[in-house]
């Protein structure tokens, strides 16, 4: 599972540890949604875990995230702490968009996670406006921009790999190839399928990789990150992923069968990776142990903390609708 | 033999019945647009239509909002009459410049050669919590489109008949269908096999005040009228439908009665639908009017995700009680 | 020393003054845009300036209205102040989703944390023969939405003034130029280096009916006043100038004086900012209106190539004269 | 010059005097300009006439026809009546459109003539939507798209693009890539300048062709025409090419070098189909001068039916806003 990274041990129990954050996160958010504690949207992230801890690996504190209304992994890999993330989950002014944004907007400003986009295709030119304003003000920092394979078939997809690629900008173009936008299978969806093709038409750097192993994702985002910073502009990675769970909480899932579900279960990155450290001796059950329960009282934490949280006062509504200065 | 009885439906069901009938009745009529077959319907409108029509009539697209607008205009030009499905309103950004820029100008443009018989749904509305980008009213904005018309169906029987009344049209017809009302039930009168697309209707009758309104915002206006009934004030609810072009005659006509007006419009006040027809009706009746028209809108806010902030943002019972209150005081 | 003499330009050398000015203050500031460079601007406003600020801050695009905007935002989150130029807002439309739904939406919707401080130049409305889908006024359109700013300057002054507050401002703004006042010229009076983009501007005093105003119709209404004085009638002409948020202060304020108000607008009637304006004179006046509220807005057609057509189809000096005529005969 | 077609005589003098109509054509058009008898935006197609008049020879009478603000020559070329065409950029309602549309938005039923569209990129969807009924109501029609170089940045062109691969619709896709958008050359405007390889992009068949040769041009058109007629779905020519002139009757055009200008005019299409015609003995000085003749004659009486044409009343302003009926 290393391919050219040596992992060891505190790095591979990282990964781990930050897949099952997002696992059992996510979990509890879906029983939180049955409980009404959360409402609206909610998009889960099951199965594709391995793609933002993967590509986090590589980012710095000084680079950006544009992700989609699918991004409480992009958000937690990218060390949002979770209980703002949950608060804003439940809609307390906590959160870390105060409630606003919800499930689908979780913005924070102290690592440059620039939401939470629930339009399909709409973080593609803001991720290549960061990037121009980076090219200038922070020379080396890179904007990822995650998406789904549904959003490369919007125009504004098209307009924004080839403005990037002319401009040579610092933009991560991640896209998460999980086969379906909602119930849309990829080939309904797209004269090719090849969706790393895409990037070539744009002259753009471009790899596909296995997107359910967060070792391959991190060696990819590495040497995507360092050719980005290099100067050689955009990169595109195209990762292989599948969603284990529905789309959002409103879909029967009538669009594919329980059996390629279970085939891809089957490759689940959380089981194959603790199977692997585990095999190499790089965590002990006790490790494994312990690693579940602070994550668990984590989450419990978070959910205390959200559960404790209080609602913005409805006299604050219109504030922030008109700015009175640029936060700093 | 006995009137049959009325048929209890849902405001989904009665919008798939009514496109379940014109596929049935007209073999150029298709349906397209994202999930609208395989997931079965953003909103489960269109479920099992797939496999009752195949794939050439229940169209799946990829997500690409201009050309599923687009396409859908050629293929009306081209002598389909597509049923054209953008999810929902607030995706129809994507699609602006082909309904506005060769919908609504071809025929004028081209001297009345072509026209452009494509129908066009979308959901529209709040309430569900999906916040700002996920909670537009946009049909106001259609409304200000010359070249389309555009319908907004309020109750069960409408969402049921103003399907076949807009693909009859050789207009392109814009149909906004409130998130809210999928779930609500409503029942069919049998006796009743058609609407216009061309009148507003009067849903309960008043003496003290109007309440213009439409979509979603209707039951809300009929729950607010029973309310000030109690009050002994007679609520006059005016379902608009039809949102361009308006029928003035009935909204004058009722106004005319009451001479009070409260009108209820989920789009942000500022430039909302509201406002041209209290500009109309300022205009209009300018020495009828016993008060300011008054307007129950959407604050001015994009509409946030918490429960407690979406509601104080949308247009509620209490707000078009309170406001109805204020303009016809019970005698 | 006595005072400089006032320097005339026209107003598309004014823009562009603006543009430079903006450039030498601040190097975080660009200018990007379709044809800004090279070409130099689609209506001239920004020739020269390639040649004076190089590629990197005179950026010609692609033809891309949507990553433009976006990137444009995008950039102004990330810390830059980019001067966006969609040529015109009929190509706006392809732009919208990002305007909207970023935009407008991120301060509030990330509560505050991020603001979004792009300014977006567009030329606006019709009159020069360019036909529908080249002859649109969507200002009223961009003015319903919470989040952004909506200026639109009348006068050489304000072309030459209004770009560095809307530079100086935290919010998306949006700037729109009417394709007519290009070559209109005008005195900048020397004392003046700055505007505010808060309040609407009195243009000629009068005591007999307001006329409400903006951008291209501006010059229309100050004839149309001429030609009423010469009936006797003082017309008071006021240049909204800031379409979101509307000035009501001033605009009351001359209407209460006035009590009779004729609204010009180059938007389609239904739906345009005149009915916004009507509504809310309407509701706060009701009891001050000696009469009812008069609209001038443009025909609702998509406007057509023929000259007599168009002429036809926008508001003329006619119109306004006759609309304010009938509102306040000579005593 | 014949590449793998064999032109006789009346074929060559066709698609001569089929360039020389628009040539002339246009220059009448821009000297009309001067005199204010046609106003708008005025785009001139002269360089380009190889283009519109090789493809048309390839449409069949069902076939229908998409194209930009810069359409007289393929308004021309695929029959419209010089007549109601020069009326039109009068402003007459004996028009094409009425004179509602002008220069820019050339209509006709007859003919199947969608326009004259003036948004770039705004013909793609429309041109995918009438292949889209073509494919049930007219099997074997094909619908032709032209637009710009330019337009290949706009997101419309991606999504018809792929719709129409995925559908395999009807379509011919024809790139006039006459090398600036405006005053932005292709390589400040699209990170791969081959425009044809976005097509392979969506798995479409993609060709460059000589743009100035009409005969290139045909047997290309012929070829795409015929795969597409076959059922193979949709085609795209990228025709190379040049404007002569500005790109609209407001353009300094410093964007690029007289010499530049210079060294296309020597491959000017019109010269050169005369001089082939001629050596290979299929154009005698007579039938020159005959040609020549006719086309001046028919742009005499062009402008003379356009100067006698008539204004529409302005009651008839709002006639058509909305259609009583769809016109059959
Ligand atoms: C512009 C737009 N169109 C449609 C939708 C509705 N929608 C939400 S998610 C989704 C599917 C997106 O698929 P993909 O990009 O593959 O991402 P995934 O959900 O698979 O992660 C759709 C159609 C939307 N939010 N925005
Ligand atoms: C959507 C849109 N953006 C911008 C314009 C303004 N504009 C008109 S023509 C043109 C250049 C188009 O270039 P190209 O597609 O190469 O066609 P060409 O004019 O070279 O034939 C531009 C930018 C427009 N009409 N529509
Ligand atoms: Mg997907
Ligand atoms: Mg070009």
């Amino acid at each position: 599972m290393t391919g050219k990274l040596k992992i060891g041990k505190e790095h591979g129990q990282r990964l781990f540890r930050e897949m099952l954050r997002i696992r059992r996160f996510e979990s509890k958010c879906a029983q939180l949604y049955q409980a009404e504690k959360i409402r609206g949207f909610l998009h889960l992230y099951d199965g594709e875990e391995a793609v933002a801890v993967g590509v986090m690996q590589a980012l710095q504190p000084e680079d950006a995230v544009v992700a989609t209304y699918r991004e409480h992994g992009h958000a937690l890999a990218r060390g949002i702490a979770m209980e703002p993330i949950m608060a804003e989950m439940f809609g307390k002014v906590e959160g870390c968009s105060r409630g606003r944004g919800g499930s689908m907007h979780l913005f924070d400003r102290a690592t440059r996670f620039l939401g939470g986009n629930a339009i399909v295709g709409g973080g593609l030119p803001l991720a290549v406006g960061t990037a121009l304003a980076d090219k200038s003000l922070r020379p080396g920092a890179i904007t990822t921009c995650f998406f789904g394979e549904g959003a490369a078939g919007e125009g504004e997809f098209h307009e924004s790999m080839n403005l990037a690629a002319l401009w040579k900008l610092p933009v991560l173009f991640v896209c998460e190839n999980n086969l379906y936008a909602m119930g849309v299978p990829l080939e309904v969806a797209e004269a090719d399928t090849e969706i790393f093709h895409k990037a070539k038409a744009y002259g753009i750097e471009g790899e596909q990789v296995d997107g359910m192993n967060p070792v391959a994702v991190e060696i990819a985002a590495q040497r995507a990150a360092e050719a980005i910073r290099a100067g050689k502009g955009p990169y595109f990675l195209e990762c292989r992923t599948y969603r284990f769970r529905a789309h959002s909480m409103f879909d029967s899932q009538q669009y594919r069968t329980r059996e390629e579900i279970e085939q891809w279960k089957e490759r689940d990155p959380l089981s194959h990776m603790q199977q692997w450290l585990t095999d190499a001796h790089l965590m002990t059950a006790e490790e494994l142990a312990a690693i579940e329960a602070q994550v668990d009282e984590e989450i419990e934490k978070a959910v205390a903390f959200a559960e404790a949280g209080t609602w913005e006062s409805v006299e604050d509504l219109e504030r922030f609708v008109t700015m009175d200065e640029v936060p700093q | 033999m006995s009137d049959p009885a009325p048929t209890r439906m849902t405001y989904r069901e009665a919008c798939k019945q009514a496109i379940r009938d014109a596929l049935n009745a007209d073999p150029n009529c298709f349906v397209m647009g994202e999930d609208v077959g395989r997931y079965g319907g953003c909103y489960a409108v269109t479920k099992g239509l797939l496999e009752e029509f195949g794939l050439e009539r229940i169209r799946d697209t990829p997500l690409a909002e201009s050309v599923i607008a687009g396409a859908g205009i050629g293929a009306a030009i081209g002598g389909m009459r597509p049923i054209v499905e953008i999810m929902t309103c607030n995706f129809s950004l994507l699609a602006l410049d082909q309904i506005v820029n060769n919908a609504a100008s071809i025929p004028h443009m081209s001297g009345g050669q072509f026209a452009v018989p494509v129908v066009i749904r979308m959901a529209t509305g709040g309430g569900r919590q999906l916040a700002a980008q996920h909670s537009h009213s946009l049909e106001g904005w259609y409304a200000h489109i010359p070249g389309i018309k555009v319908l907004a169906p309020g109750t069960v029987e409408d969402a049921r008949h103003m399907l076949a009344a807009a693909l009859a049209d050789p207009n392109p017809v814009l149909i906004f269908e409130h998130v809210m009302l999928y779930n609500e039930e409503g029942d069919l009168d049998p006796a009743v096999d058609a609407v216009d697309i061309s009148s507003a209707k009067v849903r309960r009758d008043g003496k003290d005040v109007t309440i213009l309104t439409y979509g979603g915002s209707l039951p809300k206006a009929l729950e607010a009228a029973e309310e000030l009934a109690r009050d002994g004030i007679a609520a006059e609810v005016v379902d608009l439908r039809v949102l361009r072009p308006l029928d003035d005659a009935t909204i004058f006509a009722s106004v005319m009665r009451t001479r009070r007006c409260v009108i209820v419009d989920e789009g942000w006040r500022s430039g909302s639908l509201s406002a041209e027809i209290a500009a109309r009706l300022a205009d209009e009746l300018f020495f009828e009017l016993d008060a300011p028209v008054r307007r129950v809108c959407t604050r001015e806010v994009p509409v946030p995700y918490a429960a407690h902030l979406e509601a104080e943002a949308l247009p509620q019972v209490a707000d078009i009680v309170t406001a109805a209150r204020r303009l016809a005081k019970p005698q």
